[in-house]
């Protein structure tokens, strides 16, 4: 009874608020108007979770992605999981994914996009602010985007900016900051003029790279987000104390424009980087939230309290085609033939994750709304018969005897390793071929496969953005991520208009098109697609966690 | 043994002929009381007699037996996995069950072996020979050669060698070689101070003066007086630096620089399988942890036995 | 004394400055660049860094800015962490560590000395059996395996203890148990050893003929003496200590100069590196000859400027 | 005179790893207000262990008191408490030791060492405590006492440090003083001072001394009475005068000719083999093995004590009237002595 009365309550404050903002927002478009209200329905829910709640605090308990020291708080620079993460929870950027992980209103109430997907025009909100009481202007996002595509910010994420048109020129030092597509027409109106048509350039804008700067918070102080007291944000939480290396504490932002409806009153990131310590502590009711240790899997994965999510990305083996003899594309079609999959993924790294039988990860959905994966289907199996066959013909091709050595390098880790002695240990049951293993610390790895002197070597891939491109554009001839020597125009060609064509059917053909083609020249072996498994404690809730983006705590609630 | 052997007679009854003075011939029956044993044969002898360091000689002996021929008594080949086949806990089959890619953990177990006993003996032998030449070469000579060779150790002593070793891996990437090289490089360092400390000490030692000044040969010199005299602390030293090389490859691995895959040492196989006291697959940490902690046990408890054996002043 | 002092000195320089060519020699020589991230990155961009850290000079040239540096305590920025300079990271880590460290070898010394004098005064009794078998256990288990260990069965199966971190005393039970317990069974041995030559002297049947207590006499006559060989491996302990640090600290979530050591190691942030290195050996050294001094206190009979020969 | 100390039948037992070491074997001796007793053997032959027996200092274990009485002006040591013991050492009775260069601990001054058994057993001020100190070095003659108090050790010379060792152990005025080889580990030219500082020692306050040595030398100088140990027995006492010139026993008189004088004629004559394991003793005569005119008796029945006069006793079967009466014998004896 008294709960039907509480819920009658907040239900009347509910729909007082809804009057209210619809009021606000008479009159304007909104392309995503649905996300919007989506929103204020969960301000509504926000408050009525306050007044219920209105004995205690609601902590939330976390540790920061594996535990570590973010890299750095300016939007820039830290480009990595460790930063943005916090960050995403500290800042907003023009755009927001939504809880179905579609790039909706952030600080951009609303935005026009020009005939040709030239020029996107965003209309900031009026009461989006600063937590030191600044209001957001469009020239915080000049500002931002400017530092980040500076040679000398040396900013590590300025490649996902080279959609907007003099980005890649500037930044590569052959072009100036003038000429970047970036114009705040008044303070409230920023315009972006791309390089060419975007269609997912809403998402993009959803990466942590593209925060705004408080502009005069950082002329004055190039370091403001180095420590809490210095840090000013826009996002649904404040930094209350960063103690480096220890903890970082997030308060309420009660200056957000969405502040209703954020649960949370405080979040605790800590820092511990062993993932049994970390699972201990949860197990003891220190931590909220956890990810599971390898050694856990089997028995925690179908608990109640484990969230498993899509992630978009994909662990893949890179070969060297400048090297014998993956020169040879049977040869290489015979090592991707060779691979059980399906043991990896539920014996090696096991917590759930898919085995890949194509490039893309699940949850990219087509023009016609069916999943990407789904239209292209299986490009590669696992067929130990047909994979000895096709080491045959492709040993006749090439006059072998017998293979030259071959070595497989991988990043130090504990489940590169393991994954890498599956795959050894498969190749001579399979194959009859014996490798070498070899492995490298992170950065000499990434040097050395950069530079092709490794000869089969283990890679990664996380989404940046919501676009199959994303990952297919890697393999263009002449591009850092290629790392295999391959070189084919019919495969740049398709990338191009891939990435260009306005017409959204029949570019994701050209898509489609593009991985069958990576997948018949095999240039890289698919493993498995990454996935998220994460321990919740009873109680926790709302903790948005998207395939591809950083996770979000503007709706999370902890009983 | 009678307690009352010494009991008196009644002076009396004793026959007069026992008041008759022996004859010389009959009076060497005292004879040697123990026979005269060369060193190492009395070393051996009261090490025999420490049960501890017995029991320590003994498991490791098994140790190397087992390291050798462990192997050959399962049908299981070290590295070839068996996926679903993971994590069996021990039984017949698999007689310390299986690990996380349904490898034997049996035949794991001494094929660690064979890596960890080669790291920590060869690490130790190379510190043996370096310290011996080293040491040897400055406390022979003395004076200035040996006041400058001093110099460098002091200097070489102040620096932490497990910080020079990782620095050293990190550049040279792991290996079987990079290891021992690592452990090496530093090592020989406190062998050498001992060994100096013995032959400075040895050469001053008056019997040794003595001999040479009654022209005794160089080679008994050192056969009879250098040797037993330093190889004591010389081979309770290494029986010490044998368990820290292993150690200290455990611990390179827990920080991800120990011997790459798929060898497998004991700190690499306890380190891969720590999250074991989470899940309960205690087989997988269980057994390379037991022969870590036991070797190095037995190590220790030799050593403590070979020092009270070999130390000559305890000769008894 | 002095002049003792001032070769002690001067040889801890050598040390120091042998190792921070050891350091940068290997560093430069480590291959990959440390600005390789997952992502892309243009070559303009990796030289603009190279170029903001110094990297392009000729290595003589990077040398010498690097002697200077350190002469003047300026260990730079941290690459990997570029608000950070590797002051800030000493400047925070060293406190903790020293904190770990120093209460760890006040509980190791303490305990293990205790430990030693029991089993010495009960010669071959059963409490002698127990100390010095819980002592060898202690030298045998590997530190990474007992820190876990006593996290599963303290903290998380009866909760005595937290898991992780380093906010109270409660939390610096657990990885100080895991740290001390090495260095306490080899002080506990040593202890227990020297402790049972000192007994048999000449002087401590003296000081019995004199009628001392049994407790007047360990605490006296035997202890200082026994007291002596735990000085001198003092350095080595502080030493194995130090790089015990390492694991449990990570283990522990203990934010400590260990953590940032081997962090950077898997980062290759140069600075870093190097900065910890040299600092750590820069500590040891210092300690090392603290060390010595200290010996020459607790012995009149070492006589300062004789030593310095041997 | 009252006998200040009593020892009757004394054994005393090690046991180690190779099995009991009868170390002392019954062994009977007094000892007179203001007396010095000698007692002289070879290295091992159970003299220390007597004396540190009396002071009850042997390490139990492995050792023990297995039988027989120690009475300490009528008070069985042997059955008193070690708290008891505690407050006799060092009060009543004080022991020096064989090697002054160990026998005092290095990293504590001397000073340090001089007082602690003063303020131990009598409620003394620091000042008195230190006078009394100075009082004692000067006894012993040692020059500027107050400021070596302060210093350690090894900043003497081994003669300065025994003489440190004997204030040490009168600080607190014993009755008797048992004195381990006191001059063992000294040049002789220091010997001779260390004598003559226990002749004036016991002049100025009347300590019993029991003086252990291996030196006749020694014994010659100071001892009023002479015990001669072998093989954990005591074989022949008796006084000096009667040790020296009438000695009976073989032993006693390989003993004496063993040492070098410059009266003596001749060679020096050593004695023979070495003494008997003392894991399993012999049944008879201890010294059977390497005695001259060992007879079938000796290797099987301990000899029977023969009072040659008040104060001289002696063990052996050459005292015997058969023995005396055998021919062999007394040719041998009484002619030359083989060799």
């Amino acid at each position: 009874m008294k709960k039907f009365l509480l819920l009658l309550l907040s239900m009347v404050i509910a729909v007082v608020l809804v009057a209210c903002t619809t009021g606000e927002e008479a009159g304007t478009e909104t392309e995503e108007s649905d996300s919007t209200n989506e929103g204020t329905e969960e301000g509504t829910e926000g408050s009525t979770e306050k007044q219920s709640d209105a004995a205690g605090e609601k902590v939330l308990y976390l540790n920061n992605g594996i535990g570590i020291e973010p890299t750095s708080f300016d939007p820039s620079i830290g480009f990595d999981q460790a930063s943005w993460e916090p960050l995403n929870n500290l800042m907003e950027g023009l755009t927001r994914l939504d809880q179905d992980s579609e790039a909706g209103p952030g600080v951009a109430e609303k935005w026009d996009v020009s005939e040709d997907g030239l020029t996107y025009t965003f209309h900031l909100r009026e009461d989006a602010k600063w937590s030191n009481g600044d209001p957001v202007v469009a020239e915080d996002f000049v500002f931002a985007w400017k530092h980040m595509l500076d040679p000398n910010t040396a900013s590590s994420a300025a490649f996902l900016a080279y959609f907007i048109k003099g980005a890649e020129e500037y930044n590569s030092g052959d072009g100036s900051a003038d000429e970047v597509g970036v114009t705040a027409v008044d303070e409230k109106t920023l315009e972006v003029v791309l390089a060419q048509p975007t269609g997912f350039f809403l998402d993009v804008l959803t990466n942590p790279a593209f925060f705004p700067i408080n502009h005069k918070v950082a002329e004055e102080n190039p370091d403001w987000h180095a420590e809490a007291d210095t840090f000013v944000g826009n996002g649904p939480f404040i930094l209350e104390s960063w103690d480096h290396d220890v903890e970082m504490i997030f308060a309420k932002n009660p200056e957000y424009w969405d502040a209703d409806a954020v649960k949370l009153d405080k979040v605790h990131f800590s820092m511990i980087n062993d993932t049994n310590t970390q699972y201990q502590m949860f197990e003891s009711g220190d931590l909220d939230v956890a990810v599971i240790p390898p050694e856990m899997s089997d028995q925690l994965i179908d608990g109640e309290n484990v969230f498993i999510g899509p992630y978009g990305g994909l662990e893949f083996y890179r070969f060297n085609t400048t090297m014998e003899p993956f020169q040879n594309k049977k040869i290489r079609q015979a090592f991707a033939y060779a691979i059980n999959r399906e043991d990896i993924a539920e014996f090696v790294v096991k917590n759930g994750v898919e085995p890949a039988y194509g490039f893309i990860s699940p949850g990219f959905t087509t023009p016609t709304g069916e999943d990407f994966r789904d239209v292209n289907g299986d490009l590669v199996s696992f067929d130990p018969d047909l994979a000895k066959q096709l080491l045959q013909e492709g040993m006749e091709e090439e006059g072998y005897d017998e293979l030259p050595p071959i070595t497989l390098t991988y990043s130090t880790g504990d489940l590169n390793k393991a994954v890498a002695e599956t795959l050894q240990d498969m190749f001579i049951q399979n194959l009859d071929v014996e490798v070498t293993l070899e492995n490298q610390e992170w950065s000499v790895f990434a040097d050395a496969q950069q530079n092709l002197e490794l000869q089969f070597s283990r890679s990664s891939f996380i989404n940046d953005y919501n676009d199959p491109v994303n990952f297919l554009e890697s393999f263009v001839t002449d591009s850092y991520m290629n790392r295999t020597g391959f070189s084919s125009e019919e495969y740049d060609e398709l990338i191009t208009n891939g990435k260009t064509e306005t017409d959204e059917e029949a570019r994701w053909e050209y898509l489609s098109e593009a991985e069958k083609m990576l997948a018949d020249e095999m240039i890289a072996i698919p493993i498995r697609y990454y996935n998220t498994v994460v321990l919740e404690a009873d109680g926790v809730s709302g903790i948005l966690r998207h395939p591809v983006g950083y996770f979000d705590l503007k709706y999370a609630d902890k009983e | 043994m009678k307690a009352d052997r010494d009991i008196e007679m009644n002076p009396a009854s004793i026959p007069d002929e026992w008041f008759e003075l022996k004859k010389k011939d009959d009076r060497d029956r005292e004879g040697i009381a123990r026979p005269s044993l060369s060193y190492w044969q009395d070393a051996w002898r009261r090490l025999r007699k420490n049960t501890m360091a017995m029991l320590g000689l003994l498991f490791l002996i098994l140790l190397g037996v087992m390291a050798i021929f462990g192997p050959m008594m399962t049908p299981y080949e070290v590295n070839v996995q068996n996926l679903p086949n993971q994590y069996q806990p021990p039984s017949s089959e698999h007689w310390f069950g299986t690990d996380s890619a349904g490898r034997d953990v049996f035949t794991r177990t001494w094929y660690g072996a064979r890596i960890s006993l080669f790291v920590g003996l060869v690490a130790a032998l190379i510190d043996v020979f370096i310290g011996i030449v080293y040491g040897g070469i400055s406390g022979f000579k003395g004076g200035r050669t040996d006041n400058i060779m001093m110099r460098i150790i002091e200097i070489l002593y102040g620096i932490p060698s497990l910080l020079v070793t990782i620095l050293l891996l990190v550049v040279l990437g792991p290996s079987l070689f990079t290891i021992i090289l690592a452990l090496t490089i530093t090592g020989w360092v406190g062998m050498a101070r001992i060994v100096r400390g013995q032959v400075l000490q040895i050469k001053n030692y008056e019997f040794v003066l003595a001999s040479q000044s009654f022209g005794g040969k160089s080679s008994r010199i050192i056969r009879k007086h250098l040797l037993p005299n330093t190889m004591g602390p010389i081979i309770v030293q290494m029986t010490l630096s044998v368990p820290t090389a292993i150690f200290a490859e455990a611990f390179l691995s827990f920080i991800g620089l120990g011997i790459q895959a798929p060898f497998a040492s004991w700190g690499v196989m306890a380190n891969d399988a720590l999250g074991a006291i989470l899940s309960g697959n205690w087989w997988t940490l269980f057994f390379p942890a037991f022969f870590i902690s036991f070797t190095m046990f037995a190590f220790n408890v030799l050593g403590d036995g070979l020092q009270d054996a070999l130390d000559p002043k305890l000769r008894k | 004394m002095l002049r003792y002092t001032l070769k002690r000195l001067l040889i801890a320089f050598i040390t120091l400055w042998i190792i921070i060519s050891i350091t940068f020699l290997l560093m430069i020589s480590v291959p990959g660049s440390p600005f390789n991230t997952d992502k892309t990155s243009n070559e303009t961009v990796q030289a603009n860094l190279e170029a903001h850290y110094n990297l392009d000079e000729p290595y003589f040239i990077q040398y010498v800015l690097y002697l200077k540096s350190i002469a003047t305590f300026d260990f730079g920025p941290s690459i990997k962490q570029p608000n950070q300079t590797v002051n800030d990271l000493l400047g925070r880590g060293f406190p903790i560590s020293f904190e770990l460290g120093m209460i760890t070898i006040v509980v190791a010394v303490i305990s293990g000395i205790t430990l030693g004098i029991f089993s010495a005064l009960k010669h071959n009794g059963i409490i002698d059996y127990l100390a010095m078998g819980f002592a060898v256990l202690g030298i045998s288990i590997p530190n990474f395996i007992l820190a876990t260990l006593l996290i599963q069965k303290l903290a998380v199966d009866y909760s005595i203890f937290p898991v992780a971190t380093w906010a109270s005393p409660s939390h610096m039970v657990l990885p100080v148990l895991a740290l001390a317990t090495g260095p306490m069974a080899i002080i506990a041995r040593l202890t227990r050893s020297t402790m049972l030559e000192v007994l048999t002297q000449d002087y401590i049947k003296m000081a019995r003929a004199k009628g001392l207590s049994p407790w007047k006499i360990t605490i006296k006559h035997a202890l200082r003496n026994a007291l002596m060989p735990v000085v001198t491996i003092m350095g080595t302990l502080l030493a194995a200590i130090l790089t015990g640090t390492f694991v449990i600290e990570q283990i522990f979530a203990i934010p400590g100069m260990g953590k940032y050591f081997v962090e950077s190691i898997n980062q290759r942030d140069y600075p870093v590196i190097m900065g910890t290195t040299v600092f750590y050996s820069a500590f040891l050294i210092l300690m090392l000859f603290l060390v010595d001094i200290v010996y020459g206190l607790l012995d009149p009979r070492i006589k300062l400027h004789k030593k310095g020969g041997k | 005179m009252e006998n200040i100390l009593e020892v009757k039948n004394l054994h005393v037992t090690f046991s180690t790893y190779g099995g009991n070491v009868k170390a002392v074997r019954g062994v009977d001796f007094h000892l007179k207000k203001g007396e010095t007793l000698a007692i002289v053997g070879e290295s091992g032959c159970g003299k220390s262990v007597t004396s540190n027996s009396i002071m009850r200092l042997i390490p139990n274990p492995p050792g023990r008191i297995v039988a027989g009485n120690i009475l300490f002006n009528g008070e069985d040591l042997t059955k008193a408490s070690e708290k008891r013991m505690r407050s006799i050492r060092g009060v009543d009775i004080s022991m020096i030791f064989q090697d002054p260069m160990t026998a005092l601990n290095p990293t504590l001054t001397i000073g340090t060492q001089l007082i602690e058994g003063l303020v131990q057993h009598h409620k003394v001020t620091a000042k008195q405590a230190k006078r009394k100190a100075i009082e004692m070095l000067e006894l012993v003659g040692i020059p500027n006492p107050e400021e070596r108090l302060k210093q350690y050790p090894h900043q003497f010379s081994g003669g300065m440090r025994q003489r440190i060792v004997i204030a040490i152990a009168l600080i607190c005025e014993p009755e008797l003083l048992i004195a381990d080889e006191p001059t063992t580990a000294l040049d002789v030219t220091i010997q001779a001072q260390i004598l003559e500082l226990f002749i004036k020692i016991q002049k100025e306050t009347g300590v019993s001394i029991i003086l252990i040595t291996h030196d006749l030398g020694v014994v010659a100088k100071i001892a009023d009475r002479i015990a001669v140990m072998y093989a954990g027995k005591i074989i022949e006492t008796g006084t000096k005068r009667e040790i020296f010139y009438e000695a009976q026993h073989p032993y006693t008189k390989g003993l004496l000719h063993s040492v070098p004088r410059l009266d003596a004629r001749g060679d020096l004559k050593p004695i023979d083999g070495s003494p008997p394991d003392l894991f399993s003793p012999p049944i008879g005569c201890p010294f059977a093995a390497r005695c001259p005119f060992t007879m079938e008796v000796c290797d099987n029945v301990f000899p029977v004590q023969t009072n040659l006069s008040h104060h001289h006793i002696v063990n052996c079967w050459l005292q015997d009237p058969r023995a005396k009466k055998s021919k062999s014998v007394r040719i041998t004896v009484d002619g030359r002595q083989p060799t």
